[in-house]
């Protein structure tokens, strides 16, 4: 069942929350660098990767990073995924 | 719907038609059972091995006997805290009765419940109750249920002079005898309501007179001789399965004992209780019986040393038994995830 | 022969007192007999006998209080003869229910009690409470330099805490000074009566300084203490520097296959490597993995490699990865991963903040491309590893485009050279062409 | 299926919801005071005699003690009962029916019997009826374990509640606030069983937790309009279980919050308020950023005149205060 935008972009921000619990969120613009706005250093970002993945149910490899770096990136990664498994 | 008045009072005699010996033989089974058991928790709980409360109804054995002996298996109990001899009558094993009153988890009620609450819902036997007069409402709830299901059984409810002055027992008359309920009250009058005599604590002491002004047939009954409940009891539920609606019988009987283990009995003397002990149910019945040639002795002692051992066994198993485990205080505060199917009284109610 | 006992006649009567004997040795009872009359303190009850039998020896006296369960006589089968003399039977006065306790000594004269000078006053407002005492003592606060505000000038407690410059802080607020290393003395509280809350110790995180780029930390978080220990170091180590450039691209491709089958959790990261091979490369050169202390060099026990952590908001501290030359690659990636984590929460255990034997302070994720870092005395090397960076570069001669890193070491002149130093680098720069290796 | 909603009442709800579970389940019938003949004290089983006759919809005497334990043995031997008890107020004269049979007879018999019975009162105050008729016990029912406690707030509730609850082994005991009754709301047509177990955010929020449950729940939504004109942002939470209550959902808003206001008509001595205060303090004292406010009723029998009435009551304005007290405090 394809994410929606919406869907997605509480589920990223519920993973980014567990690891930086006070990140401003919402005056994130889309198309921010996730990691470097939140200081986010690889062990972080291999977290969200993690939590992501299990919450999202979807798999995310090596090779998808990229496209994990914004909010928005982040989206258009999630409805793809999704729809690839509906 | 009109309501025929009828209150009967009179007292029936001793003169009822003698039952066939081996039924007589049986009730007199029953009420030595009872007896010994009684006996022998008197003695465990003076030893501390039974603790909390302890009500024995030594001298009121022909009650319990005479009236659940006309019961059948699909009829429902409801007791009080005086329920030893109802239980045992009933046909809870008197090792699940024994093990609740060691608290043990092999008991009727896990020895949760104690003297006071003993449940075993395979016999439709609802528990006793420590409340006075709490059962009776219930009672009458069980009978709307099985008069609002079409079946004939009937459900009787024990209580005693003391819960005859509760609210609780003129609410549910009322409602029963409105509702034209198949509920059997079985008033167990033993003169006492613990240490206040019934003159003190009613202002009406014939109490089958009150009763039948709620518009139902009610006698009283000598709750001393056994046949005479018995029949009394069998004229009853013949009305009630035949649709009257309730009926009351006032059991006058008496308790030879303290009304529980702590009790000095200031309030009455010994000559009063040495009096009713001279009619004793259990010689009433022996004495009844040696008259009409219906005792065959040897038989006589040979039931009673069995059911000494049948106590001995019980006190035996009751020790050994293990109690509860403490991880399962918890357990059915709330039911447990019932699959679907009848495994509870709930639900054996509404299938059968 | 068997005993007659003290039944119990109810569940909370452990004790009853023999008023009368109703029965003498001798006597032939039936089962269910009276025998004697007990007083359970609430009233006197008749106890009977279970047994029928002879009455033998009545063991207690009238008046004496014996526990339940206690032997009152014994009983003989018919035709045994009674053993003692028989005790004496009768009533005896029945006590009162409860017993006069014995009159005390006459009580020490009290002295006339001293008028303390608040009692004197008769204006003065009324004595500090014994728990407030208590507490104004715990808190080193003289209870008669503080003016009480409550009613009649009464001292309150607030009015001690206040005294103590012990400010109120909402338990919330107080959780987040812990983790944010905010020092709660120097924070004003905007709430009621200064209470100091979440808001007002995020402000004061906000507004400390930046985090100096290069300098590693003391395990202790707060400035004071890191300040004092990097000049030290600067005063009292020559450092000398010595750097390299590190072609990553067998360790990234490496990283890349054995990733692929591996969970999101159990996948292992380029710093992970890069501090393995650090841990490696200082056990085969152990003159740069010790404490240079009182003008000697004491080599390491073993190698606990230090790393530099950024707790939130620019607090940091460098914790041990103890043992790090033991730790297999996918062991040694979780270990660190379970240290940030821990670190980040402020629960590092008293061995992780003990002294490391070197630093690694990886900056890579910050952006920069080389570290020039200070060493943390007492030790005497640290490792700097900047960002991965995609370069050309020359492959057998043809040029093409390879993962890049650059690494540099800080030594301690007074331990080692420069020459170790360069060794040092690359020995780790070995390693890291062997990825299977580590 | 059609998706357009049916404009109703929370009292139709209600009623709709007994009418359905009837028609589903023979073993479901009323019993109470007035609810047949009369239609019911608040004209919430109105018409149901006609449909399902006297054997089904059963006026009692004015003996709550009997006919409580009449439906809790009724239950017992194989029915599914609704008893009505006109208001709060009149269950202390079966309180005894309640805490010593119904709640009780599970533990006490180990598990043989259960009393899947469901009794519906009226509660609360504001309608001048003065302090007899103007208790709100929840608290006092809350304390005690082998009973389930509901409070629909909203019309979806009233009408989603009951089935389940009749479904229930364990006896359910339903608080419908007096002044909801007339409440208009919409529900699909074939409106579907809800949920009995958690508590509802009612309007997701960040600033402070405002926790409340049946008739206080439409003045906590007012006053959190209120409070989002001025900056703050209020998440308010729907108990709709009182026992046993969803911590988890109680805890895990004040832990995002870090502030709670908790509005209980009951008296604030021993009140659900000041069980879920401990709760909080027991479970989030780290997280709270100021001292939990209880916003309950004054501690005084109900008064009949209509200020003194409304100046004993929680309030908007003092649901505003408190809320405004813990954020700015």
């Amino acid at each position: 069942m394809t994410m929606t935008p919406d869907q997605a972009r509480s589920l990223v921000s519920k993973q980014i929350r567990f690891i930086v619990p006070d990140a401003d969120l919402d005056g994130l613009p889309p198309d921010a660098d996730l990691r470097r706005t939140l200081e986010l250093d690889s062990l972080d970002f291999l977290e969200f990767v993690e939590r992501l993945s299990k919450d999202a149910g979807v798999r995310i490899d090596e090779d998808d990073y990229p496209s994990l770096a914004t909010m928005e990136s982040c989206q258009a990664f999630l409805a793809a995924r999704t729809a690839a498994s509906d | 719907m009109s309501r025929r008045r009828t209150s009967a009072t009179g007292t029936t005699g001793t003169g009822a038609i003698a039952p066939p010996t081996q039924h007589r033989f049986e009730l007199l089974r029953q009420m030595t059972r009872i007896r010994l058991f009684e006996e022998r928790c008197v003695e465990l709980y003076s030893a501390t091995k039974i603790r909390g409360f302890l009500h024995v109804g030594i001298g009121e054995e022909a009650v319990a006997t005479g009236v659940l002996t006309v019961l059948t298996a699909e009829d429902s109990i409801v007791s009080t805290y005086r329920e030893h001899g109802h239980a045992l009558v009933r046909g809870l094993s008197m090792d699940s009765v024994m093990a609740e009153m060691f608290g043990k988890v092999t008991g009727c009620s896990r020895g949760r419940g104690g003297s006071m609450h003993l449940f075993d819902v395979g016999h439709r036997f609802y528990g006793g109750n420590a409340i006075v007069g709490g059962g009776i409402p219930m009672a009458v709830g069980i009978a709307l249920a099985d008069r609002m299901r079409h079946q004939t059984s009937v459900t009787a409810c024990f209580f005693g002079d003391g819960a005859y002055a509760e609210g609780e027992f003129h609410e549910s008359a009322n409602l029963a005898a409105l509702w034209r309920l198949p509920l059997l009250f079985c008033c167990e009058n033993n003169l006492y309501a613990m240490g206040t005599a019934i003159e003190h604590e009613q202002a009406e002491t014939d109490l089958a007179l009150r009763a039948a002004s709620y518009g139902m047939a009610s006698w009283s009954v000598d709750g001393m001789d056994v046949a005479a409940v018995e029949e009394a009891t069998r004229h009853a539920v013949e009305r009630i399965r035949a649709g009257d609606g309730p009926c009351f019988l006032e059991l006058r009987t008496y308790r030879f004992r303290a009304h529980s283990m702590y009790d000095p009995e200031l309030y009455r003397d010994k000559a009063e209780v040495g009096h009713w002990r001279e009619r004793d149910p259990l010689e009433l019945l022996t004495a009844a019986m040696r008259a009409d040639g219906e005792l065959d002795e040897d038989a006589f002692e040979a039931m009673t040393a069995e059911a000494r051992a049948e106590v001995d066994r019980a006190v035996d198993t009751a020790e050994q038994a293990p109690f509860e485990p403490v991880e399962d205080l918890t357990r059915f505060v709330y039911s447990e995830a019932v699959g679907p199917g009848p495994t509870r009284a709930g639900e054996e109610g509404a299938g059968s | 022969m068997s005993d007659f006992t003290m039944p119990s006649l109810g569940a909370d009567m452990d004790s009853g007192t023999i008023v009368e004997w109703l029965v003498k040795p001798g006597d032939h009872v039936q089962r269910g007999a009276p025998m004697a009359v007990v007083d359970t303190d609430k009233a006197a009850v008749e106890i009977e006998t279970f047994q029928s039998g002879v009455v033998g020896d009545l063991l207690v006296e009238p008046g004496q209080r014996v526990d339940v369960g206690t032997p009152l006589a014994t009983m003989l089968a018919a035709g045994e003869a009674p053993s003692a003399a028989p005790v004496s039977v009768g009533k005896a006065k029945r006590p009162r229910a409860r017993r006069v306790p014995p009159p005390r000594e006459a009580a020490a004269p009290v002295p006339p009690a001293v008028p303390r000078e608040a009692e004197v006053a008769a204006a003065a407002p009324p004595a500090p409470s014994p728990p407030l005492r208590h507490h104004a003592a715990e808190l080193g606060v003289d209870l008669a330099s503080v003016t009480g505000t409550g009613t009649h000038g009464r001292i309150t407690r607030r009015d001690v805490d206040a005294a103590a410059h012990r400010p109120r802080v909402s338990p919330y607020a107080r959780r987040l000074a812990e983790e944010l290393g905010v020092d709660l003395a120097a924070v004003t509280g905007t709430g009621t009566s200064g209470t100091v809350r979440a808001e007002d110790v995020r402000a004061a995180a906000h507004a400390r300084p930046e985090v100096p780029p290069v300098s590693t930390e003391a395990p202790r978080s707060d400035r004071a203490t890191i300040a004092a220990l990097m000049s030290r170091s600067k005063r009292e180590i020559p450092h000398y520097y010595v750097a390299t450039t590190v072609d990553m691209h067998t360790v990234v491709s490496w990283l890349r296959d054995t990733n692929r089958d591996r969970s999101v959790a159990e996948r292992i990261v380029p710093a992970a490597a890069l501090l393995r091979a650090v841990a490696l490369a200082a056990r085969r050169m152990p003159q740069l993995n010790g404490f240079w202390v009182d003008g000697v060099f004491v080599p390491g026990e073993d190698v606990h490699v230090g790393v530099a952590i950024s707790v939130r908001r620019g607090a940091l501290v460098a914790p041990a990865l103890r043992h790090a030359a033991d730790l297999e690659l996918p062991v040694l990636m979780q270990a660190l991963r379970d240290l940030v984590g821990r670190a980040r929460s402020g629960r590092l255990t008293r061995a992780e903040l003990a002294d490391p034997t070197l630093t690694v302070t990886d900056l890579g994720d910050q952006g920069v491309e080389e570290v020039f870092g200070v060493i943390q005395p007492p030790q005497v090397a640290l490792v700097g590893i900047g960002r991965l960076v995609e370069r050309p570069w020359a492959v057998d001669g043809l040029l093409g485009v390879r993962p890049l890193v650059r690494l540099s070491l800080s030594g301690d002149h007074r331990a080692t050279d420069g020459y170790t130093g360069a060794r040092f680098l690359a020995t780790i720069d070995d390693l890291l062409q062997h990825p299977e290796a580590l | 299926m059609s998706t357009t909603l049916v404009e109703t009442t929370y009292r139709e709800a209600m009623r709709e919801a007994m009418r359905e579970a009837m028609q589903r389940d023979e073993r479901v019938f009323l019993m109470g005071e007035d609810v047949g003949a009369y239609g019911g004290c608040f004209a919430v089983s109105l018409g149901l005699l006609e449909e399902f006759g006297p054997e089904r919809i059963r006026d009692t005497p004015l003996s709550e003690s009997a006919f409580v334990g009449a439906g809790i043995g009724a239950a017992i031997a194989g029915m599914r009962p609704i008893v009505e008890i006109m208001t709060v107020n009149f269950s202390l004269l079966a309180l005894d029916q309640i805490i010593n049979n119904a709640a009780t007879l599970s533990h006490m018999s180990g598990g043989q019997v259960s009393v899947p019975v469901v009794i519906r009162m009226t509660t609360g105050a504001g309608r001048q009826l003065a302090a007899q008729h103007s208790h709100s016990l929840e608290g006092w029912y809350g304390h005690i374990p082998g009973i389930k406690l509901l409070a629909p707030a909203t019309v979806e509730d009233a009408r989603g509640m009951l089935w389940p609850a009749l479904q229930d082994p364990d006896p359910v005991l339903i608080f419908e606030h007096g002044t909801l009754y007339p409440m208009p709301g919409s529900l699909a047509p074939d409106a579907a069983p809800v949920d009995i177990s958690r508590a509802a955010v009612r309007r997701p929020g960040k600033d402070v937790t405002l926790l409340t449950y049946g008739g206080s729940l439409p003045k906590v939504m007012a006053a959190a309009e209120e409070l989002a004109t001025t900056g703050i942002e209020p998440e308010v939470v729907d108990l709709r279980v009182l026992r046993p209550l969803d911590d988890e959902t109680i805890v895990g808003s004040v832990r995002r919050t870090h502030r709670a206001v908790i509005v209980d008509e009951g008296w604030r001595t021993g009140s659900l308020a000041a069980e879920i205060t401990t709760r909080l303090v027991e479970q989030c004292f780290f997280d709270l950023d100021g001292p939990v406010q209880r916003v309950c009723s004054a501690e005084v029998p109900m008064p009949y005149a209509k200020h003194l009435e409304e100046a004993a009551l929680p309030q908007v304005a003092t649901i505003v205060a408190a809320a405004r007290q813990v954020v700015s405090g």
